[in-house]
């Protein structure tokens, strides 16, 4: 194998470098691939979400079938562009409001249920498995609920162990999901070195 | 000695590259031992009748390809040995593009025919309700057509199967997934709803999050990051990128653990500590 | 549109959420009789310290002495993810210290729809701390709607601004790291807080503070003192003690009798 | 009409979506698609702030001739130009996804491997075994990430088992705990937010 030839190739290489380059120290081609990347993502999510959800709507939901209840959405929508007209501009706070409330909504609405699926989920079954590792489980759980109490006092020694422990707990699962995500990040680079190595370099095979 | 713990970022980023280097040209093939999880997927699929459909979802996006391209390709492998019939499909933009370009030519290497064989119905707008309208009608939540655009009324492998259920021969569930929506949306919409049996292709660091569903049997079993793409592809007997991938692993954890080890050997030495 | 099907649980409900909305409601009930106990001027129990929270002032002093600028990113969250309904509460907290010490604020977006109403933000803390000249939009600024091209962008202001401070207060993703990370090369005081528990390590690793998932939402009645907010966290720690309780009792459940009627009742 | 009708909007929109979730006959009434509709539909409108913002931001550095303007021009001229070729030719038109498949997607895929490097200075600056807390973090974390990879078998044939019982037990307790913990945050924020406790942006924090 030799050095590619495609143009394709050579961009997504050169601009892999460019990225690599940052890790050296901040430097001119960084930052042109940088202002280059911002407008990228820009430029390709101004037309897509025109075409997924503006384009649509206007010509098959409103003109195509009647639906004009969207003029409420879209000019709720065009109300946040008031800000630009200071008399006017505080007239923008209300698709903020609306998308609020529907944000909160949707949070209380839908979390309910996950909720109580964890906490089932956490009733313990001594008889499945280890009794040991059962137990050892149920205590972690409650423990580490005790540690985010906020307003009740663990001025009382259980309650102070209880959350001790807690801490201890967090700690080594927050130990080990970071342990458990350094592979994951390496497999992302590596990624990026076999192509500049193969498809580019044509180092390896 | 103390100076161990002072290293500049510099000669760190040198020795990941270093690492990267050293394991893609000098490759060490340190054995890979199957876990069970990924076996229970195996059985599952190597259990199934030859012409048996099997969905596939898409879900994930270009910046998890590393991890989960070398699941896809070893899994089609397998699919495409055992005659069964994928139907592709994604709630991610991006997710059904990057599978059919790498199945295309698996399919091509066993002869399989696209439309016959297999098919993509591509990503459709809608995330979750779409998914929805899947289990119900498939002509209208796939918008009456394929990835290319094509009308599905025109390929075989499409007649009879009207619906994601077990009536239009959908026996298996495989969703490749990077993170929401995926398996948990599969598992509420579709798999616990219909009675189809799920396993997931996912991330290393989601597996602990879905441990909790195989144990229960709410998943068949998961193939995790690309140790698991590394066993599945020697349970296939196709060893590729999930195998050469592992090697680069092992350097990369033993680089980790040998700078925590010298930097706390620094620490430990230093007298102001 | 989807139906549901079946017949209508408790001739009201939609199956499967009968539990979710008494377990919401009795959470509702709770933090709205400590609200009522503040409103009455009742005692309300203090909130326990929190490092991450009591740190956030010393770094913008901190800033301030240095002559440099507060960084501030809410993350990635839309403006309808909690997180982010959170982190408009710490930006009002962040901006009007910011005004008070006459230090600039560095504002980044990833989402246009937050960056609107983080300006929003921003300008009515300036105006409250009686400082609305200060107040320069040009600061407030978008770096596009994609994760790594914003991540990107950060970097490179990073190098730039040189920010002192560093606040990274929302619903963050693979990108956590490297704003934690590129802000620890700089020297500048890092506090973190998400609750996207994938996230949570490496802001410990990297953040000088880290509030852990559900201490940031503690935040605003943490920062503001005030026994209203303060009766609301009363609420929710009520609730967990509820969840406590429940825990123990569905683990007893499960060796007595055939089946866990618990469980059973709050799956309805 | 400032403060007032946009804190009502708020709690209208959040019951909107409550009670068409809960209760069966407002579900059947299909609200939520078309608030699911409505607010991607104002979301996706949203994005010309950004624009607009971009080049106001740009455009003052350009005629500033403030340091690196020439990445300002740079920037507002691929802005511009890709954005437009996208009006014309959607984001599947050739060029406009040559250039995203080959520019863009390759940049992008390298930063999230940037992590990498990251994480590893990450890894050893922060786990020192300072107090006897951090010395349980590092450990755990050592664990995980030797066990993942087939290095720590081959050292030790139980190291896949201790990880294993470490991710199973305390892990899962842990996690389980911070995000029990979570959602009762979350209701809590968003009942706020309901509420009017918290509006930052229609400025004020707090009861009043």
């Amino acid at each position: 194998m030799s050095i590619a030839k495609d143009p394709a190739v050579w961009a997504a290489a050169l601009g892999t470098l460019a990225i690599w380059s940052f890790l050296y120290r901040d430097n001119p081609i960084y930052r042109l691939a940088e202002h280059v990347l911002v407008a990228l993502a820009t430029g390709w999510s101004v037309p897509y979400y025109y075409y997924s959800y503006i384009h649509p709507v206007i010509k098959d939901e409103m003109i195509g079938q009647g639906r004009w209840a969207y003029v409420i959405p879209i000019v709720l929508g065009l109300l946040l562009y008031t800000r630009f007209i200071p008399s006017v501009s505080w007239l923008a706070r209300y698709p903020m409001s609306a998308y609020i409330g529907y944000g909160a909504g949707y949070y209380l609405a839908f979390n309910a249920k996950p909720f109580l699926g964890q906490v089932t989920a956490s009733f313990v079954n001594f008889g499945a498995g280890n009794v040991v590792n059962q137990l050892l489980f149920f205590i972690c759980i409650l423990s580490a609920l005790v540690y985010f109490f906020f307003t009740v006092s663990k001025e009382h020694p259980a309650m102070g162990y209880a959350s001790q422990f807690g801490k201890v707990v967090i700690l080594i699962a927050l130990g080990a999901a970071f342990g458990n995500t350094v592979l994951f990040r390496y497999n992302l680079f590596l990624g990026r070195l076999q192509y500049v190595l193969q498809e580019w370099l044509g180092l390896i095979q | 000695m103390q100076r161990l713990q002072a290293l500049g970022r510099r000669p760190i980023y040198a020795l990941v590259f270093v690492v990267g280097i050293v394991a893609f040209l000098f490759p060490l093939g340190l054995p890979v031992k199957i876990g069970s999880d990924v076996r229970t997927v195996y059985n599952a699929l190597d259990a199934l009748p030859a012409g048996s459909l099997v969905w596939v979802g898409a879900e994930y996006d270009v910046s998890s390809k590393p991890e989960l391209d070398p699941q896809v390709v070893a899994i089609f492998h397998h699919l495409f040995q055992k005659g069964l019939k994928p139907v592709v499909y994604g709630m991610w933009l991006r997710g059904p593009t990057i599978v059919q370009d790498i199945v295309a030519p698996i399919a091509e290497q066993y002869g399989k025919q696209y439309g016959v064989d297999w098919i993509n119905l591509g990503h459709k707008p809608g995330t979750t309700t779409n998914l929805r309208l899947m289990t119900s009608n498939i002509m209208e939540g796939a918008g009456g057509v394929d990835h290319f655009g094509k009308p599905l009324a025109d390929y075989s492998i499409m007649r009879g199967v009207n619906a994601l259920d077990k009536a239009s021969g959908f026996r298996h569930i495989i969703v490749v997934e990077t993170g929401s929506p995926g398996s948990r949306e599969y598992l509420g919409i579709v798999s616990a709803e219909k009675g189809i049996p799920m396993s997931v292709a996912t991330l290393t660091m989601s597996i602990p999050e879905n441990k909790p569903y195989v144990e229960s049997g709410q998943f068949t079993g998961q193939i995790g990051g690309l140790r698991g793409a590394a066993e599945y592809e020697i349970l296939v007997g196709k060893p590729g990128r999930g195998a050469s991938g592992t090697d680069a692993q092992s350097l990369a954890a033993l680089l980790v653990f040998f700078l925590v080890v010298i930097g706390n050997i620094g620490y430990l030495t230093s007298p102001r500590k | 549109m989807l139906l549901a099907q079946d017949a209508p649980a408790l001739g009201v409900f939609v199956p499967g959420n009968v539990a979710p909305f008494f377990a919401l409601l009795v959470f509702c009930a709770l933090v709205y009789i400590m609200i009522q106990r503040a409103r009455a001027g009742q005692r309300i129990p203090e909130i326990r310290k929190i490092p991450g929270l009591e740190a956030i002032d010393e770094a913008i002093g901190r800033a301030t002495e240095m002559g440099r600028p507060v960084h501030y990113t809410p993350g990635l969250g839309e403006a309808t993810n909690v997180q982010t309904l959170a982190s408009f509460a710490m930006l009002g907290h962040v901006a009007k210290r910011c005004a008070q010490y006459d230090t600039r604020l560095l504002q980044t977006n990833v989402e246009a729809f937050v960056m609107a109403i983080n300006q929003e933000v921003i300008r009515q803390a300036y105006l409250e701390a009686g400082r609305p000249d200060a107040f320069n939009p040009d600061d407030i600024t978008y770096h596009s709607p994609e994760q790594f091209a914003y991540a990107a962008s950060v970097l490179g202001m990073y190098e730039r601004e040189r920010p002192a401070a560093n606040i990274m207060f929302g619903a963050f993703w693979a990108e956590s790291l490297l704003f934690a990370e590129g802000g620890a090369y700089l020297g500048a005081i890092q506090i973190g807080a998400t609750a996207n528990t994938h996230q949570i390590p490496f802001f410990v690793a990297a953040c000088d503070y880290t509030l852990i998932g559900e201490e940031m939402y503690a935040a605003s009645a943490y920062l503001s003192k005030e026994p209203v907010l303060t009766g609301t966290v009363v609420g929710q720690d009520l609730a967990r003690i509820g969840v406590f309780a429940l825990i123990i009792l569905g683990t007893v459940l499960a060796h007595v009798g055939e089946t866990n009627w618990l469980t059973g009742i709050l799956t309805k | 009409m400032r403060k007032e009708f946009p804190m009502l909007l708020t709690v209208v929109a959040a019951l909107a979506v409550i009670l068409s979730q809960f209760f069966f006959h407002i579900y059947n009434l299909g609200w939520l698609d078309v608030l699911d509709k409505w607010s991607n539909l104002m979301w996706a409108i949203a994005i010309g702030l950004g624009v607009i913002n971009l080049t106001l931001i740009h455009g003052k550095k350009i005629m500033r001739r403030a340091p690196g303007y020439y990445n300002s021009i740079v920037l507002l001229l691929v802005l511009y130009g890709y954005g437009i070729l996208g009006l014309i030719t959607t984001t599947e038109g050739f060029h406009h996804k040559w250039i995203f498949d080959n520019i863009f997607a390759p940049m992008d895929a390298t930063l999230y491997g940037i992590i990498a490097f990251f994480i590893t200075t990450a890894a050893y600056r922060a786990f020192k075994v300072r107090t006897w807390e951090a010395t349980v973090m590092l450990l755990a974390a050592m664990i995980i990430l030797l066990g993942s990879a087939p290095i720590g078998e081959a050292i030790w044939g139980y190291w896949g088992d201790v990880r294993s019982w470490i991710l199973n037990i305390p892990n899962t307790a842990g996690m389980r705990g911070i995000i029990l913990g979570i959602y009762l945050g979350g209701f809590a924020t968003a009942l706020r937010v309901m509420l009017g406790l918290e509006r930052a942006y229609l400025g004020g924090v707090g009861g009043r």
